[in-house]
């Protein structure tokens, strides 16, 4: 159910749910930024009642500090897919070796969307040879959206919002091995209840919101 | 009579200069979805982002005149060694990355920093608030005034000051009645570019003050979120935040050659 | 007629050390080569500059002193330098009235005031002119009445003049004269003019030392100094006298003149115009004249006279000649000739 | 003898300005891994990083210095109504959020860009190499040297280069014997204003450049990946940075200090 | 001796529309009243005014002319301006080396030559200072070696000895007088001293154009205008003569004199010194002398005398007297007296 007006909670989300975010609440408020920037912000002090991480490593440390009030809970899924520019013109096939001698962008492994990308690399046993290991996935997709690289690896959300510039492939097995989105009340949240309703409408209702976005379900 | 005149080959640099600064901006106004301009800034977030952006601006602004300008009368007039050490402190955040401007600031006035936790017991909590962004852009922009105005008044001397002086003004009315309107022009575009160095502020506003609309999100944050998921609309707004500055710089300019 | 300043300072930075009164109302001409020490005794009175040691007192209050030092801008002392130093913001009428203004009258009456400072220095018409439209001479003249509109008790004047045309300075000075009637001044100088169209009395400083004083017409009259003398526009030849009304300059050479009171035995002075001297080849004994064995240094053209320099027993005298005697005696530089003066155009004095 | 004097209450302002700009600066400091500093920056990503940072500054400020010079020369000297657009133009990158300053670089030297499509026929691709790094560099930094360089121009005035000329010196010997000596000070703290921009460039090398160790990824993006995985090490990486800037502007205050 | 310099050219935004030429090897003074149009000659010569028509030669070359325009810097003229405008991060010795490196001679004989120039200006010992560590009469004879150092063929002067404190001013004018014999030389001026010392012809430009021309001896003897008068400081009275010796100021009032030359019937003037004027409270007939009736303008003090300002005719002259003779007469603004000048003293001149 909608949270009442007076009690609507301020979101700590990580940007890539700041498409879809806004329009399953327009009471809410919600701050975008990547999930370490806002964690290192409630670490800091800040004055937020749900916090919304891209993967479990930073929603894990949220907890440790105590910056949570009970368990998180996972809300959403995100896979990995190879996009290239709509013209494709280094030609790339997929996920395989037409990749080698492209402009290959990806995430640093420092970031989630990074290390993912390794991951599945690895057990495809595809050589990744980036010209750029970059700090966010909106940096990669940029490069690709705009012509610069020829190829790129970031979340399917990322692929759909820019789906009149860039061709998605899928990527073997990373349905298998995506990228979890969990969701917690931050600890003497100021608008507790609205906090727990936004969570539980994330991990209910929404749901087909956000399956519509093109994130994957909770697993 | 213009001196020696330019040497003739000063052009091509001049024009390569010119080239690299000016096609990219050309480059981003040929992209600009100018057809559909109105109806894009119409937008909810956009005037959110506007007005927000031009309210704190406005504000950090004021500020940054408030301090900027005896501060920049102290580091041109006073003399000693420190001068020169405060000048130089003053410089540093005009050239730090604006993300690690932000995380300074967060360690200092985030509510468990070195000043935010005495604030925070006093019930005072500027992170994540428009403050915060009115301190994230009043650091970024001060520097910018402070410098400029400093050369002016080490090029405008004392004399008028003196002369002043021994007609009988006390030291403030002299700052009032004879060094500022001296000094008027650089105070004006001194404060021009604090004003849109303030407006184009990123990353430390995203580091200490969050992105959250109509509170913290200012224009240069609006447009990096819209980026990935609506990039006409990123685009119409970055138009506005150049024409913004452009504007500002150029008006500046004017007044300050007609009063100058 | 009180004493209005009396600065009895010492600063060992600038090589000052200075005992200076200046009647009420008089005004005091300081003169002295190129860092003597004029400017700094002005600072002095200005508080501009704080001495080591000693005390600036005007009417009696005490403006510097051990444990005192008012600033500039608490004192009532006007200061008009080389430079007009307008403020190029304001009117002519608002630099003029900017003094009032800061302390605190309002508009109407400090403009009203300014107006009549600008119509006593003949600049009426220019009140509403900003600074940069006004010539030197303008200029000068504003920042006069400007410096005058406060009422200072003293007026400090730093060469006032040395800035302006040739042709704007007379009409300047005789403003001042006009206008300073009964204002206590002190004004440093290196034009002789100056110190002859206004002041009372003078003072010379050598290296910062007070190294003669008096009244105008006395110094000038009797000049003690090379520098003197030159500032004046005389000569100047230093002797011993027994006390006889002539003047010895080397032992076979003297000086005969006019005693002007006491000549007692001793050192003695001979002051006279060059326009005094004549010069010939050979000796003409006339009536009562000098005749000094001489060697010409220089020849200039000073229109309409020619300057001939002249040495004379080591020491340097002019002679202003006529361009057709000079063409006559062909005057070389090395040429031995003799200096010719009546003793009636010398004034002997003592010291 | 300064002129009337500081009124006392200046130092208020001046107080309150150092301490918003000083106290950030304590903060970082204070939290930073001292004693791990060392054993941080020895790694290879650090040093990769560190290298890179200044040979990329080095390059971008040589070709700021070849290209500002004379440009600033042009906007001092030349008269018209353009010159106040140009200059007007060579602000805003200045002002431009760094991100805005990358799209607008991609937007025109990227490989579909305005001029970067005829430039990759011809075989030049600069995306994603180190020399994408000195444009975005530059492109920040330029605007810096021109500006403070031009109004110490104006100031020094025309009057030493017509005595030049009436002694026979063309433009050009006029330029490097008597202009540019006379305005040495302000091109060396120009020169250091531009270079520390640039070793603080961020947001336009990662929108137009990329981030490849010992490629592109200079000491900001460093830091701001190492936010992710190693806290310590970011804040270690944010000292040097801000060390580097500040010894590089106070080295040209001194220098200039010493020679003018 | 040739003519060196030619200047015919007009320049509508200046008022200036001037003929003139300099011989060869000699110095030009130019003179007139502020914004007569001298520094704008100047710049005519040296390169920096471009005429709207006209033409510049220096030795038959065209420097400016319908289809050519040789850049200052390509001119070999020299430029002395008021302010020495030395280069504050040279040395003394880099500075008057500046020109000759700039036309590529290499350092070392660039230093010697400009040690010799230095030497010959007597500031040999400063070669190794730096500007600011110079007096203001220092700094401008080294602006004098550094422009003479490249041998321009002409040498332009700006009023250079303006801005000097007296005291330096006469030295640095005996200087220049050496120095620049055989230079062609153009110098604008406010100073009869300037002209007297150094110039063999001189020019009066008044609004932009010449009003008198011809040999300094001439044009000061016979002064034709005001300004010149003034310059010169005699009194010039302007009148009628029916060829008698005699000028009628008014219908009843002449003055007679010395005729010099011709004097036909017709208008003309009258020259004579101010220290050829005695003031009389009532006629004295004596000797054949002039009583001109006056009114006294102003009394003003000119050390050692008053000079006394009269009213005679309703033209204005100069009497310089004794301090004493102004105090035994009393003499007030508004009182009416005889000036009296013997004929002797009075030159008569046509025109
Ligand atoms: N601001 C200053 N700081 C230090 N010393 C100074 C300063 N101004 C002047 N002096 C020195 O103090 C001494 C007196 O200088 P002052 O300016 O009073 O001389 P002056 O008589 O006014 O000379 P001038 O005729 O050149 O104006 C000189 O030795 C001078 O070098
Ligand atoms: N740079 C300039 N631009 C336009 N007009 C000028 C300029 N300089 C001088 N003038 C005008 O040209 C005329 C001649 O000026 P010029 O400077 O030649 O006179 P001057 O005889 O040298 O005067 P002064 O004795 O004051 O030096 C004046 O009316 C002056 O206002
Ligand atoms: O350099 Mo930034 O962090 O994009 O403003
Ligand atoms: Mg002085
Ligand atoms: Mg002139």
């Amino acid at each position: 159910g909608q949270p009442a007006q007076g009690d609507a909670p301020v979101v700590f989300a990580a940007s890539s749910l700041s498409t879809v975010l806004p329009h399953l609440d327009d009471t809410a408020r919600f701050s975008f930024d990547g999930s370490t920037g806002l964690l290192d912000q409630l670490r800091s002090g800040a004055r937020a009642d749900v916090f919304v991480s891209a993967d479990h490593d930073t929603m894990l440390a949220a907890a440790e500090e105590g910056l949570l009030d009970g368990e998180p809970v996972m809300v959403a899924t995100n896979r990995l897919v190879l996009v290239v520019p709509a013209d494709n013109p280094a030609s790339v096939t997929g996920f395989d070796g037409s990749l080698a001698d492209t402009r290959l962008v990806v995430c640093a492994p420092e970031v989630p969307c990074g290390s993912g990308a390794r991951r599945l690399a690895e057990a495809a046993g595809v050589r990744l040879d980036p010209v750029s290991e970059e700090l966010k996935v909106t940096d990669v997709l940029g490069k690709v959206a705009s012509g610069e690289a020829d190829a790129g690896i970031v979340y399917a959300t990322d692929a759909a919002l820019a789906s009149d510039a860039v061709t998605a492939m899928e990527i073997p097995g990373a349905a298998a091995d995506p990228n979890t989105y969990w969701a917690g009340v931050v600890a003497q949240a100021p608008h507790p209840e609205g906090a727990e309703a936004f969570v539980a409408a994330l991990a209910g209702p929404w749901q087909a919101d956000l399956r519509a976005a093109g994130f994957g379900p909770p697993r | 009579m213009t001196g020696a005149g330019l040497p003739r080959w000063a052009w091509l640099p001049f024009a390569l200069a010119m080239a690299l600064l000016v096609i990219p901006l050309a480059g981003l106004l040929a992209r600009a979805p100018w057809a559909r301009l109105g109806e894009l800034l119409a937008s909810d977030r956009s005037r959110d982002a506007l007005l927000l952006s031009l309210a704190t601006c406005a504000a950090s602004t004021v500020i940054c005149l408030i301090l900027g300008v005896p501060t920049a009368l102290v580091l041109a007039r006073a003399r000693g060694q420190w001068v020169a050490a405060a000048r130089t402190l003053l410089t540093v955040p005009m050239v730090l990355p604006p993300v690690v401007a932000g995380l300074a600031l967060l360690t200092t006035l985030g509510r468990r920093g070195l000043l935010g936790q005495p604030l925070a017991v006093l019930g005072v909590e500027i992170g994540f608030t428009t403050a915060a962004v009115v301190v994230a852009q009043t650091f970024v922009a001060l520097p910018f005034l402070v410098v400029s105005l400093e050369g002016a008044l080490r090029t405008a001397g004392t004399d008028m000051e003196r002369a002043a002086a021994r007609l009988g003004a006390s030291p403030s009315y002299v700052l009032a009645r004879v060094t500022v309107p001296l000094v008027a022009p650089a105070i004006l575009s001194g404060t021009a570019l604090s004003f849109a160095r303030a407006l184009g502020e990123f990353g430390a506003t995203l580091t200490f003050a969050g992105s959250l609309q109509g509170v913290t999100r200012t224009l240069p944050l609006e447009i990096y979120l819209l980026r990935e998921s609506d990039t006409d609309l990123a685009l119409a707004l970055a138009i506005v935040l150049l024409g913004v500055s452009a504007l500002v710089v150029a008006a500046a300019a004017r007044l300050g050659r007609t009063h100058g | 007629m009180g004493e209005a300043i009396r600065v009895r300072a010492r600063h060992a930075a600038r090589g000052l050390d200075v005992d200076v009164t200046v009647p009420e109302g008089s005004m005091l001409a300081v003169v002295g080569p190129n860092g003597a020490g004029k400017s700094s005794l002005l600072q002095l009175i200005s508080g501009d500059l704080v001495p080591d040691d000693g005390e600036v007192t005007v009417h009696g209050r005490t403006l510097t002193g051990p444990d005192v030092h008012i600033p500039p801008h608490r004192r009532a002392v006007g200061y008009l330098e080389q430079r007009a130093l307008l403020f190029p913001h304001l009117t002519v009428v608002d630099n003029v009235a900017f003094g009032l203004r800061a302390r605190g009258r309002d508009r109407r009456a400090a403009r009203a005031r300014a107006a009549a400072e600008l119509a006593a220095v003949g600049c009426a018409d220019l009140a509403g002119s900003r600074p940069r439209e006004l010539s030197g001479g303008q200029q000068q003249r504003v920042a006069l009445a400007r410096a005058l509109a406060t009422d200072p008790e003293v007026l400090l004047l730093d060469e006032p003049l040395a800035a302006l045309d040739a042709g704007v300075a007379p009409e300047l000075r005789r403003l001042l004269r006009t206008r300073l009637r009964g204002v206590t001044t002190v004004i440093a100088t290196h034009d002789l003019l100056d110190v002859a169209a206004l002041a009372d009395r003078m003072v010379e400083l050598t290296g910062g030392r007070v190294t003669a004083e008096g009244h105008v017409d006395d110094l000038c009259q009797r000049p003690a100094s090379a520098f003197l003398a030159g500032f004046v526009g005389v000569n100047l030849l230093h002797g011993d006298t027994h006390g006889d009304a002539r003047v010895w300059l080397a032992p076979t050479i003297a000086i005969a003149g006019a005693v002007d009171g006491d000549l007692p035995p001793g050192p003695a002075r001979a002051v006279f115009a060059p326009a005094a001297v004549a010069v010939y080849r050979a000796a003409t004994h006339g009536s009562p004249r000098n005749e000094l064995p001489a060697v010409v240094v220089a020849v200039e053209d000073r229109w309409p006279v020619q300057r001939v320099t002249l040495a004379v027993a080591g020491q340097r005298i002019a002679a202003d000649l006529t361009p057709a005697s000079v063409r006559e005696l062909a005057l070389a530089p090395g040429d031995d000739v003799l200096a010719v003066v009546k003793a009636t155009q010398v004034a002997l004095h003592p010291g």
